[in-house]
C-alpha cells in the first residue's frame, strides 16, 4: 500500500541511528537552573518570586495575565539567587530566574492519588493544562490551552497527534512513543475529551516501526484512535503538512488548523498533558535528544527545564574537539547557539553537536534558476524569486508572491545547488513585509 | 537665470555633458536606423544640424509672440517645414544618400532632440544663445552618429567612408550593418560613455 | 484575406516596428521599465496608430494627391497627428477617468513617437489601400506592443540581476534589443 | 562514534557551577567559538559546478561521435571555442573584480554547446569570436551566470549566423562514411524535397552541425540528464510533442509539401536543442506550468520557421525567441500556494 | 503651375490648421478637467518633449507624479538646473522647522573593543544576523557591524571605520532617518546637530555583565552623575543618558572621569 504523505518536500539523510535505540535516561538533578520567563509564543511572564526566596519544585515562579501565555514553574527546589538577563537559546539575552538548588528536589504538594479525569469537565481539563504551564513541546511552544479553546462557533472534529519527528537526528519523540506509549495514548484521550472530538489520529513516519507497533498496541482498545504510518519526508511534522498527509485537508493560507476543524499536538505535549491532568504535575522536565557527531555518546535525556546545555552535553560524554556548531532543535529548523551556557527551555527538543564533517562550509554560487527549490517547497511558493525580491528590497512584489506563507522549513535552502541562504533572505523579507503592513495599518487607523 | 553659461560652455555641453544620444538617450531612432555606414550617419547629422539651427533661430526670434497654448503645434510646423526643405535638398543634390536614409529624414520632425531643444532652450533664450546651443547639440549628435556609423561600417563592411581599412582577408561581420549590430553597438557605446564619464567626474 | 493577414504578420513580427525598422525607440527605451505601464503604452499606441493610418490615408488620397501636394506630406501628417492625439486625449480625460489613467496619459508621449509618423509615411510609400492601411497601422501597433512588453518583462527581471554599473539603463536596454533583434531574424523570409 | 566515555563526576558539575554564574567567566571558560549559521544546517551535495560538468559529460557521446563523423579538425574547432569562452569568462570576471575561484564550468559548457552547433568546416577563429560574444554579451553583461536572459551559446551562434551566413550554411560531408549528401536533411528537403532515410537520421549518418547529427546519442545523454534531474523533463516532452503534433497536422494536410513528423523530430538540431539548449536552467521558466507554455511555444515557433520561413532550421531562433518571454511567463504562472483557494 | 500649387498648399494647410485650431480650442473649453494647478505650472517648466526618458508617460504625467510627491526631479535627464530649481519652488519642498537633525551612532563596540562570541556565517547584513543570535559580537545591545545603515544611507554620509563601527559624516547627513530604520537594534539615533555630548553605549546589563562583553560599555557606575551634580547625566537601567535639556556647556565634562570612556564629544569641529 502506498503510504500517505503530502506533496513535495525533501528527504535529507536521517542520522537517527545515533540515538534511536538509546532508552530515555534521567539527567542527574542540576545544581542550578536558569528559568527564562519567556519560553512560549505570547506575552512573557513577570517574576512572582523575589531574590533570595526559597522555592520548591513545581512552584509557579512566573505568571502572566495574558491569555496567550503560560506560567513557568521552579524545576528544582532551592533559593532564587538572582533575576537577571542571561543568554537565551532563542537568541539574545533575556530575563531569567536563577535558582541554586538544595539538592533535595522538594516538590510542592501534588495530588495524592491519580485523578479520575474522565469525570472532569472540558473547562477543568483546560484549566489544569494551563496551570501546568504546558506549551507545544515540538518546538513552536504555542500555549496548549489556547489551542484547546477554539473560538466560539468553530467546530473541531479531528485531533491529530504529531509523531512524525521529521527532523533528522532527533529521536526524543520516538523514544517517548516506544517507552511511554500508554501515557501517549492517555494524553490523546484527554486532549480529545477536552476538545470534544470523536476522531483521533496518530501520524508516525514509517522509519519508526517499533513506535508504530507500540502505539498500535496501546490504542488497540480505543477504536476511535488510529495510528497512521506516513512516508518519510521532511517537513511532515509541520502542522499544515501533517493535516494534509493524514486527512487530506488543506489549511487555508494565513489560517490555522482549526480553520479545517483540526487540532494538532506533539507527542511530548500529550505526555505532559497526561501527567498534568492525572497527576496534576506541572511541566518541569522534558525529553531532549543530545546527539550529533560532536558528542561522544548520543543520548535521549529527561532534563529539568532551565538546566544549562553544558550539563546535558557532559552527561552525554562531552564534546569532541572538532565540534563546530551547537544547534538547539533539529538540523533543518534548529537555532545555532553561541554557547553551551544557555538553558533547556520548554521548546528544546534536541541539542545537536555537529562537526566539520557534517557541516562542510559551502561556497555560494549564483542562482542558476534550476527550480529545485520550487520543486520541494511544501507551501508551493517560489523561494528563489522570493529571495531575489527580498534581496532587491521589492517588498510589494514579495508580498504579492506570498512570502508571508513561508514556514521556514528550510527545504529550499537544503536542496539549493548554489548554497544560497534562501531561508535567511526570505526571513528578512517576511520581517520587512510585516513591518510595512503594520505601518500601513497604523496609518489607516 | 541663475547659472548662465558662457557661449563656449553652451556649445560644449552638447558635445559631451548633454550629448543627446550618449548621455540623454534622445533621438535614437535615426541614430540606429541610418548608421549602417559612416557617410549615412554623417549626412543625417548634417540634416539635423540644418533643421535644428534653423528652427531654433526662428523659434527664438518668435518666442515672445507665440501663444503658450499652441506652442507645440507651432514648433512642429516650423520644424516640419525645415525638415521638408532638408529632405528636398538632399533628394536634389545627393539622391543616393537620400535614398539610403529613406523616410528617416522626414522623421526628423518627431526627433525628440529637436522638439526638446525648442521647448527647453530656444523658446526661452535670445537668438544668439539659441543658435549656439542648437549647433552644440546637433554637432554632438552628428559626431556620435559618425562614430557609430564608422564602427559599424568598419566591422560590417571593412571600410570607413567607403575607404578600405581592414585587410582584404578580413571577412566582414554582416551582423554589424544589420539591426542587431545597431542596437548592440549603441548599447556598448552608451556603456563606454558612462564609464568614461564616471572616470572623468572622479 | 490572406493578403491582409500577411500584412498584419509582417508588421507584427517579420518587420517589427521597433526591432527591425527602428521606429519608436525613444518610448521603447523610456517606458519599458514596468510591464503594466508598457502594456498600456502599447495599447494606446496601437489605438493611435490605427486611427492615424486611416486619417493619413484619407488626407493623402483626397487632399495631397488630389491637389498634387505630396511635398506637404510631412507637415500635414504631423499636424493631423498632433491635433488628433490632443483631441483624443481631451476626450478620454473628460469621458472616463480610469481609461485616461490607463491609456490617456500616454497619449501626449505618442505625438512625438516617430512610429506614428512612420506609419503614415510607410503606408503612402507602400501604396496600401484603405483597409490595408488600417490593418497595417494596427499590426504595427501590435508589434510595438509585443516588443515593449517583452522588453519590460526582461527589464523587470534584470532589476534582480547584477548588471555592471556602467551598463545599467539605456545601455543594457539597447543590448537586449540587439539580442531580441537577433532572435527576430529567424523570422526573416517568413513572408 | 568513539566510545571513550568521559566520567561525569559530581566534582565536575560543581566546578562548573562557580564558573557559570556570569557571562564574564563564561567567556574565559569557552574560548572555542561555535559557528552561528541560519537554518537549515544541512545541505545536499549537489552544487553548480557538478551540474555543469554533468551536462558536459552527458554531451560527450555526441561530441565524440561528431569528431568521428567529421574528422579530427572539428575537435580543434571545439577546443578553440571552449578556450575562447573560458578566457573571456576569466577576463570579464577580472574586469568586474570578481573572485575567479568561482570557476563553475559554465563557460566550458557554453563554449562546447556553441561549437556543437557549428558546421564542421567552420573556421576556428570565427568559432572563437562566437564564444567571446556568447560569454561577454550573452552572459556577463547581464551580470554573469544566472542572470542572462538568452541562452549564451545560441546567442553566440545567432551572432555568427547573422555575420557569416554563408559560412554558417556551408556543410562539409562526413568523413567517416560514404556521404549521403553534403546538405543537411532539412536543407535538402526544404530546397530539393529530398528525404533522408530515418535510420541514418537517427544514427547520425548525415551531414549537419558538429554535435547535432546523432539523435540517438543525444537522447542517451539527455535521458541521463533527466534521470539526474538536471533538466526539466517537461521541456523536451512539450517541445518535441508540439513539434510532432503540429508537424503531423501539416503533413496530413499536404504530405507533398510538408515533411512527416518523425522527420521533424530527428532532423536538424531539434534533439540537441530540446534536451540541452531549451532545458538550460537559467533561461527556462522556473514554474512547472511555465515550462509547459515555454515548450509549446518553442514547438510552434520551430514549425512556423521550418515550414514557412526562409531558413531550413529554426531551433536556435525558436529558443532565443521564447527566452525573451521567460520573464513574462515566470511572472504570470505563479503556483497556487498551499491552502490558497482555487480561482 | 507653381502659383496654383502654392495657392493650393496655402489653402489646404491653412484650412487644416484652422480646422484643428478651432477644434482644439473648442475642445479645450468643453472638455476641460480641473486638476492640481501646480501640475500645469510644473508642466510648463518641464522640457515638454515628451521623450519618455524619465520613464513616465510624457511630461504631463511626470508633472503629475512630481506634484503628487511620487517622483524625484532628477528622474528627468533633459531638465536643466534652472528649471529644476523653479520646480522645486513650486513644489514647495517643505523646509523642516527647527534645528537640523543628524544621526548619532550610540555604540563604540567595534572589533577589538567588544568581545567576539562566535563565528557568523551567512548573509552579511545586520538584520540577517539578528535571526542567528545577533551575529558574532557578544553585546546584544550594540552595533552588529555588517553595515545595513551604510547601505541604507542615500547621501553617502555614513561609513564603516576600521573597527567596523559606522561613522556619520555630520556635514553630509540630512537627518532623513533611513539608517535609524535600517538598524535592527536601534543603535543609531537622531539628535539636533547642536548636541555634542553623548554616552555612546546602549548596554543595559549590570555593570559586571556589560564590562565583561565590551571594554567601552557604560557600566552604570554613576561617576558622571556625581561629577556634574546630577545635572545633565542620569543613570537608569545601568545606563547613563545625557539630558540635553539640562546639560549646558558651562558644566565640566565628565569625559575624562568615565572609567570606560564611553562619554564622548561628537563632532564639535563642525561648530566652528
Amino acid at each position: 500500500m502506498k503510504l500517505k504523505t503530502f506533496r513535495k518536500g525533501v528527504h535529507p539523510p536521517e542520522y537517527k541511528y545515533l540515538s534511536e535505540h538509546k532508552p530515555l535516561e534521567n539527567l542527574p538533578l542540576p545544581a542550578e537552573v536558569f528559568i527564562p520567563l519567556h519560553q512560549h509564543i505570547g506575552a512573557p511572564c513577570r517574576p512572582i518570586v523575589e531574590k533570595g526566596q526559597e522555592v520548591r519544585t513545581g512552584e509557579i515562579i512566573g505568571q502572566s495575565s495574558g491569555f496567550v501565555s503560560s506560567p513557568v514553574h521552579a524545576t528544582i527546589s532551592g533559593k532564587v539567587k538572582t533575576i537577571d538577563n542571561f543568554p537565551h537559546p532563542l537568541g539574545i539575552n533575556s530575563q531569567m530566574i536563577h535558582i541554586v538548588g538544595d539538592g533535595e528536589d522538594n516538590w510542592v504538594n501534588l495530588a495524592k492519588s491519580d485523578q479520575d479525569w474522565e469525570k472532569l469537565t472540558n473547562d477543568e481539563i483546560v484549566e489544569l493544562i494551563q496551570k501546568a504551564g504546558i506549551v507545544g513541546l515540538g518546538g513552536a511552544a504555542f500555549p496548549t490551552h489556547v489551542k484547546l479553546t477554539p473560538p466560539k462557533g468553530r467546530k473541531i472534529d479531528t485531533f491529530i497527534l504529531n509523531g512524525c519527528e521529521c527532523e533528522p537526528f532527533l529521536t526524543a519523540d520516538h523514544r517517548m512513543m516506544v517507552e511511554q506509549s500508554e501515557e501517549v495514548v492517555l494524553g490523546v484521550r484527554i486532549l480529545m475529551k477536552a476538545l470534544n472530538v470523536e476522531r483521533g489520529f496518530i501520524g508516525v513516519e514509517n522509519n519508526k516501526p517499533d513506535a508504530i507497533e507500540a502505539l498500535k498496541h496501546a490504542c488497540a482498545s480505543y477504536n476511535n484512535i488510529d495510528v497512521i504510518p506516513l512516508r518519510v519526508k521532511y517537513p511532515q511534522g509541520a502542522e499544515k503538512m501533517l493535516i494534509k498527509a493524514v486527512i487530506d485537508r488543506e489549511v487555508p493560507t494565513g489560517g490555522l488548523p482549526l480553520d479545517v476543524g483540526v487540532v494538532v499536538n506533539n507527542v511530548g505535549t500529550a505526555i505532559a498533558v497526561a501527567e498534568a491532568v492525572v497527576k496534576q504535575k506541572p511541566l518541569v522536565e522534558r525529553v531532549v535528544t543530545v546527539t550529533g557527531d560532536g558528542v561522544h555518546e548520543p543520548k535521549n535525556v529527561i532534563a529539568r527545564i532551565g538546566t544549562p546545555f553544558q550539563n546535558l552535553v557532559d552527561f552525554s560524554g562531552g564534546l569532541i574537539d572538532d565540534t563546530v556548531q551547537i544547534i538547539m532543535g533539529g538540523p533543518m529548523m534548529g537555532l545555532a547557539q553561541h554557547s553551551l551556557n544557555v538553558p533547556v527551555i520548554k521548546a528544546t527538543s534536541g541539542i545537536l553537536c555537529l562537526t566539520d564533517r557534517d557541516l562542510p562550509r559551502k561556497k555560494e554560487y549564483f542562482c542558476i534558476q534550476c527550480g529545485n527549490c520550487i520543486g520541494v517547497c511544501p507551501m508551493n511558493l517560489l523561494p528563489t524569486r522570493l529571495a531575489r525580491f527580498a534581496q532587491v528590497e521589492n517588498w510589494e512584489i514579495a508580498e504579492s508572491m506570498g512570502i508571508l506563507n513561508c514556514i521556514e522549513c528550510g527545504s529550499c535552502a537544503y536542496i539549493c545547488p548554489s548554497n544560497i541562504p534562501l531561508v535567511q533572505h526570505i526571513r528578512i523579507g517576511k520581517l520587512k513585509v510585516n513591518e510595512l503592513k503594520n505601518k500601513q495599518k497604523s496609518n489607516n487607523a | 537665470m541663475a547659472t548662465k553659461k558662457s557661449y563656449a560652455g553652451e556649445f560644449l555641453k552638447g558635445l559631451w555633458d548633454e550629448n543627446p544620444v550618449l548621455r540623454m538617450q534622445l533621438g535614437l531612432c535615426p541614430t540606429l536606423a541610418v548608421t549602417n555606414s559612416a557617410i549615412n550617419g554623417f549626412s543625417m547629422g548634417l540634416a539635423v544640424i540644418f533643421t535644428l539651427v534653423m528652427s531654433s533661430t526662428i523659434i527664438s526670434l518668435a518666442r515672445n509672440i507665440i501663444p503658450k497654448e499652441v506652442r507645440i503645434p507651432t514648433f512642429i510646423i516650423v520644424i516640419a517645414t525645415f525638415v521638408t526643405i532638408a529632405d528636398k535638398m538632399l533628394a536634389a543634390y545627393f539622391p543616393d544618400i537620400s535614398k539610403a536614409l529613406g523616410p528617416f529624414v522626414p522623421l526628423i520632425v518627431v526627433n525628440c532632440i529637436i522638439m526638446g531643444r525648442q521647448e527647453a532652450f530656444a523658446s526661452k533664450n535670445p537668438v544668439g544663445r539659441a543658435i549656439i546651443d542648437a549647433l552644440g547639440m546637433s554637432i554632438g549628435f552628428t559626431i556620435t552618429l559618425t562614430i557609430l556609423g564608422s564602427i559599424r561600417e568598419l566591422l560590417g563592411v571593412g571600410t570607413i567612408f567607403a575607404v578600405q581599412i581592414m585587410p582584404s582577408s578580413f571577412e566582414p561581420w554582416m551582423v554589424m550593418v544589420l539591426q542587431p549590430g545597431a542596437f548592440l553597438t549603441l548599447g556598448l557605446m552608451i556603456g563606454v560613455a558612462n564609464w568614461i564619464n564616471a572616470r572623468r567626474t572622479k | 484575406m490572406t493578403n491582409l493577414l500577411m500584412i498584419f504578420i509582417s508588421a507584427v513580427i517579420v518587420n517589427n516596428y521597433v526591432l527591425v525598422n527602428f521606429l519608436g525607440i525613444c518610448p521603447f527605451v523610456g517606458v519599458s521599465k514596468k510591464i503594466a505601464q508598457s502594456l498600456s503604452m502599447g495599447m494606446a499606441t496601437t489605438f493611435v496608430m490605427t486611427l492615424t493610418a486611416a486619417v493619413a490615408w484619407l488626407i493623402n488620397r483626397y487632399i495631397l494627391e488630389g491637389l498634387n501636394l505630396q511635398f506637404l506630406q510631412t507637415v500635414s501628417f504631423i499636424l493631423v497627428i498632433a491635433s488628433l492625439v490632443q483631441l483624443v486625449e481631451m476626450f478620454i480625460k473628460k469621458v472616463s477617468k480610469p481609461l485616461y489613467d490607463a491609456l490617456g496619459i500616454f497619449l501626449p508621449l505618442i505625438t512625438t513617437n516617430c512610429a506614428i509618423l512612420g506609419v503614415a509615411l510607410f503606408l503612402v510609400l507602400k501604396e496600401y489601400n484603405f483597409i490595408e492601411s488600417i490593418i497595417f497601422g494596427f499590426g504595427a501597433g501590435a508589434g510595438f506592443t509585443l516588443a515593449i512588453v517583452i522588453m519590460a518583462g526582461i527589464r523587470e527581471e534584470l532589476e534582480l540581476a547584477d548588471v555592471p554599473e556602467y551598463f545599467k539603463g539605456g545601455s543594457i536596454t539597447m543590448i537586449i534589443a540587439g539580442c531580441l533583434a537577433l532572435a527576430f531574424m529567424g523570422f526573416s523570409g517568413l513572408i | 562514534m568513539e566510545e571513550n566515555k568521559q566520567p561525569v563526576s559530581e566534582g565536575k558539575t560543581t566546578e562548573k557551577k562557580e564558573t557559570k554564574a556570569t557571562p564574564a567567566a563564561k567567556e574565559k571558560k569557552s574560548e572555542k567559538m561555535f559557528l552561528l549559521r541560519s537554518s537549515p544546517h544541512m545541505a545536499t551535495t549537489d552544487n553548480v559546478p557538478r551540474i555543469m560538468w554533468t551536462v558536459i559529460a552527458a554531451l560527450m557521446p555526441a561530441v565524440v561521435y561528431g569528431v568521428y563523423n567529421f574528422g579530427f579538425s572539428v575537435l580543434l574547432t571545439i577546443l578553440w571555442s571552449v578556450i575562447a569562452a573560458v578566457v573571456t569568462e576569466i577576463v570579464t570576471n577580472k574586469m568586474r573584480g570578481r573572485d575567479m575561484k568561482n570557476g563553475d564550468g559554465s563557460a566550458v559548457l557554453t563554449g562546447l554547446l556553441l561549437a556543437m552547433t557549428l558546421p564542421p568546416g567552420f573556421p576556428k577563429a570565427y568559432a572563437a569570436i562566437g564564444s567571446v560574444f556568447a560569454i561577454a554579451i550573452g552572459k556577463q553583461i547581464f551580470g554573469g551566470l544566472g542572470y542572462n536572459i538568452f541562452n549564451p551559446a545560441l546567442l553566440g551562434r545567432a551572432f555568427l549566423q547573422a555575420s557569416f551566413s554563408v559560412k554558417m550554411t556551408t556543410w562539409t560531408a562526413p568523413v567517416s562514411m560514404d556521404a549521403i549528401t553534403t546538405a543537411t536533411p532539412l536543407g535538402s528537403f526544404k530546397f530539393e524535397k529530398v528525404m533522408t532515410p530515418y535510420f541514418d537520421l537517427f544514427m547520425g549518418r548525415i551531414g549537419g552541425c558538429i554535435g547535432e547529427t546523432s539523435a540517438l546519442l543525444i537522447i542517451i545523454g539527455g535521458i541521463y540528464l533527466l534521470i539526474k534531474k538536471y533538466a526539466d523533463w517537461r521541456i523536451p516532452v512539450s517541445y518535441l510533442g508540439t513539434v510532432f503534433i503540429l508537424g503531423g497536422l501539416f503533413w496530413l494536410i499536404n504530405p507533398e509539401q510538408y515533411p512527416d513528423p518523425v522527420f521533424h523530430l530527428f532532423s536538424g538540431g531539434l534533439m540537441l536543442g530540446a534536451f540541452f539548449m531549451a532545458t538550460d536552467m537559467v533561461t527556462s521558466p522556473v514554474t512547472p506550468r511555465g515550462t509547459w507554455i515555454y515548450g509549446v511555444g518553442l514547438g510552434i515557433v520551430l514549425i512556423v520557421i521550418r515550414l514557412f520561413g526562409g531558413l531550413p532550421e529554426g531551433v536556435m531562433y525558436s529558443i532565443l525567441f521564447m527566452n525573451a518571454f521567460v520573464p513574462l511567463i515566470n511572472r504570470y504562472t505563479r503556483l497556487k500556494i498551499f491552502g490558497e483557494p482555487k480561482k | 503651375m507653381i502659383d496654383s500649387s502654392l495657392i493650393y498648399a496655402v489653402v489646404s494647410m491653412g484650412g487644416l490648421g484652422l480646422f484643428f485650431a478651432i477644434l482644439i480650442t473648442l475642445a479645450n473649453k468643453k472638455l476641460h478637467v480641473e486638476e492640481d494647478p501646480r501640475i500645469e505650472l510644473i508642466g510648463d517648466l518641464l522640457p515638454g518633449a515628451n521623450c519618455g526618458s524619465c520613464g513616465y508617460a510624457g511630461c504631463a504625467n511626470f508633472a503629475e507624479n512630481l506634484a503628487g510627491g511620487k517622483s524625484q526631479l532628477n528622474e528627468c535627464p533633459v531638465c536643466g538646473a534652472e528649471a529644476a530649481e523653479k520646480i522645486a519652488q513650486i513644489l514647495g519642498v517643505e523646509v523642516e522647522s527647527g534645528e537640523r537633525q543628524v544621526a548619532v551612532v550610540m555604540c563604540q563596540g567595534g572589533d577589538g573593543t567588544v568581545k567576539k562570541k562566535a563565528e557568523y556565517e551567512g548573509i552579511q547584513s545586520c538584520i540577517a544576523a539578528t535571526f542567528v543570535s545577533g551575529g558574532e559580537r557578544a553585546c546584544s545591545y550594540g552595533c552588529i557591524g555588517y553595515g545595513d545603515c551604510v547601505a541604507a544611507c542615500p547621501f553617502d554620509a555614513i561609513h564603516m571605520n576600521e573597527k567596523r563601527i559606522p561613522v556619520v559624516d555630520r556635514e553630509k547627513c540630512t537627518g532623513c532617518g533611513k539608517c535609524v530604520e535600517a538598524c535592527p537594534l536601534n543603535v543609531i539615533e537622531l539628535h539636533p546637530i547642536s548636541h555634542h555630548v553623548f554616552v555612546l553605549c546602549r548596554n543595559k546589563d549590570s555593570g559586571k555583565n556589560a564590562r565583561a562583553v565590551c571594554s567601552a560599555a557604560c557600566i552604570g557606575c554613576k561617576i558622571c552623575e556625581k561629577a556634574v551634580d546630577g545635572i545633565g547625566f542620569n543613570v537608569t537601567d545601568n545606563l547613563a543618558v545625557v539630558d540635553h535639556k539640562k546639560y549646558t556647556k558651562e558644566l565640566v565634562l565628565p569625559t575624562e572621569k568615565c572609567p570606560t570612556k564611553c562619554i564622548v564629544i561628537v563632532g564639535q569641529a563642525d561648530e566652528k
